[in-house]
């Protein structure tokens, strides 16, 4: 069994901002994770021992960059849970992937007066892609509503749906409110109109079991810098019978059959997605934090965060003047909170100076601040670094902010 | 701690807490917003011209205590002021706020050290800037 | 002074794969280039001491890791001699960024029975989104022809040129055939016409100084991975007016300004083209890039490739049976090559077996393949650490191998 | 060179300087392209159909010595034989070259390593597969 311990001192960032005197505590992993060391060193050993362009080479060094690639892809099929290598494409982010979705599979199905549907908690990456396209298009933009605690109101759903709706897109979980989204009964009450759904897994896939089978999502994006992988790395997962109509997303070298100036032809799947020379480092650097989070098992990662989370919200709930924003039933290790009088960035300002790293503002969320009617929150999220521990110093350092600022 | 009240100064915490010329005044000539949708900072300015001069200078509105007390301060001295002497007072505070220079205006000095902090250096330009751009427009 | 054995032995695959006995000639620069210790000790230093989200922290780690990509945008300006920083947008390679001109540029542009001129020896990445545009737009893809040498004719260019054409894209060198391009005088020649002109300089950022203000380009691609940098990332140039009348390519986090439902508003140069998470740690890797290549000084760089060239044309064109294809007057260190009788996979498995590493195919330009009738070359690209002394021992085994196969 | 006498083994060689069956025949009944258009490898098949069995086959285009080898051998092997045991002995091929499993068939066993070099394995299936497409096609 692994300790805490261990695992924190896997993570050279947190070990070395914590040597001698110093501190970090850093709440910040709905942002970004730290990066395991294991996930550093296959950088360093992808570019010392495998450094080659892939897919078109006849030489050992390409074979084996282009070969430690497609299994990576393997990887992550069994890591969601996938059918199909084929259905697995790589993209730079979950930004990608959905503008990705955006242009070549709903674009070309969107008439005018169509429907998109999107919940109210959407993260601007899944919800301005959206947006735009309905203003391109002369469709619609149906925000599914939620309620006072953050929760989607599943039960409005349906009365949303129509012939006219193209796709659902919703995201697993809430960056903004850490509330885990009902996304197998969306899924099946949207095929029910026969609406296929997108589910944003970015907050998801680094720290809960992703089973794309079982949720029957017909796409799921998703970012590798939020599950302990490298920048610059992301997964769109699409059911191959959708992937196989859609046209290709960009044009370039590896995606093509033939070229002539008249015409050209394109690859099967997955590369008819994939132009151009990828992140071959970062897909490298993917599979080791893949490897990461199977050694710990995302069972003990999910519940790690969820001892995190209900710490966190008990101690927190006790600070007067605290009000945490969102409070589903159902949430990952996301808090946001507002102070009586404090401005979220005096909060984080304050923080800061005492070693914590939490984020201030709106989370690229500005809908769901109108909601709450707030121009921002404060927001704490767990990653498997984080301690009971560092808990108790965060509220400390909280209550000695609202008698700084009192 | 030291380097927390030296952006949280005890005049900006003051300004914070008990701002100047802290109301809505819906009547006014002229109404501006301050916005930072960077962190939602948001701050309505209002005020009349007579005689080629700023008068009756309030605000209201939503901002960190940096931006607020930087407001507070901004409806003290631009009151009574012509645009050119606004513009100059602007120049001054826009050298230390935002370049860390030295300045002759005291209630200015506390400012000097904002720019130096992590995603901060917006707070204490907010409603001079906004205020700039709109003078400019009028010309 | 740098001597060959010291600039080698600050490459890490290099060092490590010719130890013990065991050897690598690695000759396959265009397709990409190795990565000194520097820049892969820097993709380790960001992800230990400063990895953070950008652009919307207020705690000292996302400052950091801010500053440093911030810093990275400005240090490529200078390299480039772009006029502002905010002409430089940070994408994942020179495929995107030239699908970004396209999309957002080009597309909104052109009309029924518009033109776009590309050259004759375009990589496919350069060829195919304007071709899938134009097919997309019935527009006519116009080709500037070559000569049987592989230069462009640039007496044709004017011929071309027309109130209808709304873009010249060309590749500054040729990844098939080394070819230079005279590609100031290609821009001097369309801007008469009031044609803007977009370079493809994926094989010339590494390897030759860039100076997008002399070429008077309006955009400039390229890819960090061909540069001695880390792979996912890249760069697109742009003329400040035309990025301002842009739409941005796509939309999400970090590129918008404010977000309702029903509308948002987008950020200003450069945010507006750069929605999601970047690659954070790729670019700071490229700044190392950069420092390496500047350090070195891209005269000396520029120097090194054509001693090697002009060594290996030499020596090559001594063996019978040997054909360079492109024999241009001005070429950059690229050699493409057919052994009568033997197939160019033939060539590159026989030559991996002596452990040189060189690329065999149509080098993703299947329509220069075609226009020399042949179905593919064996392509020897140079980096920096490459030696004469290599050469002579590829051409050895390259005699080896007719023999061989006779 | 003993790793590479394994790809290039000198039956393969002798195909690939003399290979059998090697000619254009434009007048043939049934004419099939084997294209691999990552290398550029082209081969023309012709051949006629007489009573339910394969006749005249033979062979024109460019590849690598692995594809030429194999596409010889192919005709040789191939002629005479009705579709059945077309599928029958691709079958066998295709556990050798691609699977690198043990062949009975004497022929086929230098292409048994091809499976095993960077970038080599479509280069001993191609005309293979291209056949079996089109004889499935027939059915
Ligand atoms: C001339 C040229 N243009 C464009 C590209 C595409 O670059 P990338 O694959 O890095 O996007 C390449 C490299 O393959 C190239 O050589
Ligand atoms: C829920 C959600 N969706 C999408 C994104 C966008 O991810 P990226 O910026 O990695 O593309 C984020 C992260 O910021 C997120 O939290």
């Amino acid at each position: 069994m692994k300790t805490i311990e261990g695992i924190r001192s896997e993570f050279p960032l947190i070990e070395g901002m914590n040597r001698e005197g110093n501190k970090l505590v850093y709440l910040d992993s709905a942002a970004t994770t730290q990066k395991p060391r294991q996930v550093i060193d296959q950088l360093v050993s992808y570019y010392t021992n495998s450094n080659a362009n892939i897919h078109r080479g006849t030489y050992d060094l390409a074979e084996k960059a282009t070969h430690e690639f497609e299994n990576t892809r393997k990887r992550i099929q069994q890591f969601i849970h996938a059918e199909k290598s084929e259905e697995i494409i790589f993209v730079s982010g979950a930004t990608e992937a959905i503008n990705l979705v955006a242009d070549t599979f709903v674009e070309p199905l969107l008439n005018i007066g169509d429907e998109i549907v999107v919940s109210a908690m959407e993260h601007h990456s899944n919800l301005v892609p959206w947006q735009q396209l309905c203003l391109r298009k002369n469709a619609l933009l149906q925000v599914l509503p939620m309620n006072k605690q953050g929760e989607i109101r599943l039960e409005k759903l349906a009365d949303l749906l129509s012939g006219k709706t193209k796709l659902v897109a919703v995201s697993h979980i809430s960056n903004a409110l850490g509330t885990i989204n009902p996304v197998k009964e969306i899924v099946s009450i949207a095929h029910e109109y026969g609406v296929p759904v997108l589910v944003d897994g970015a907050q998801n896939a680094g720290h809960h079991r992703t089973d794309v089978i079982e949720l029957d999502c017909d796409f799921y994006a998703f970012s590798g810098h939020k599950m302990y992988g490298p920048t610059g790395t992301g997964v769109l997962y699409g059911k191959e019978k959708w992937l196989e109509q859609m046209r290709p997303y960009r044009y370039g070298g590896e995606m093509v059959k033939t070229v002539r100036f008249e015409m050209s032809s394109f690859k099967e799947l997955p590369h008819k997605f994939e132009a151009g020379t990828p992140n071959i480092a970062g897909v490298a650097g993917l599979q080791a934090a893949v490897e990461f989070l199977e050694n710990l098992g995302m069972e003990y990662i999910s519940k790690h965060s969820n001892v995190l989370l209900q710490y966190a919200t008990e101690k927190l709930e006790e600070i007067k003047g605290i009000t945490i924003i969102g409070c589903a039933a159902r949430k990952s290790g996301i808090i946001s909170l507002t102070a009586k009088d404090i401005h979220p960035h005096d909060m984080s300002t304050y923080l800061n100076e005492h070693g914590i790293a939490v984020r201030a503002g709106h989370h690229c969320s500005l809908p769901v601040m109108n909601f709450f009617e707030i121009p921002g929150t404060t927001r704490i999220s767990f990653g498997v670094y984080n301690t009971t521990k560092e808990i108790d110093y965060l509220t400390q350092c909280i209550k000695k902010a609202i008698k700084y600022f009192a | 701690m030291q380097h927390l009240d030296d952006l949280y100064h005890e005049i900006i915490r003051a300004h914070n807490k008990n701002p100047e010329n802290y109301f809505k005044n819906e009547a006014a000539e002229c109404k501006i917003e301050a916005y930072n949708p960077l962190c939602g900072d948001q701050f309505h300015l209002y005020f009349d011209i007579h005689d080629k001069r700023i008068a009756n200078l309030s605000f209201h509105g939503y901002g960190c205590a940096v931006s607020k007390a930087s407001t507070s301060i901004f409806t003290e001295k631009m009151n009574g002021l012509t645009l050119e002497e606004v513009l100059a007072l602007y120049k001054n505070f826009h050298a230390c706020a935002v370049e860390g220079k030295n300045t002759d205006i005291n209630d200015f000095i506390p400012f000097q050290v904002a720019s130096r902090f992590p995603g901060r250096e917006k707070c204490a330009i907010l409603t001079w800037e906004s205020f700039k751009e709109y003078i400019e427009r009028l010309k």
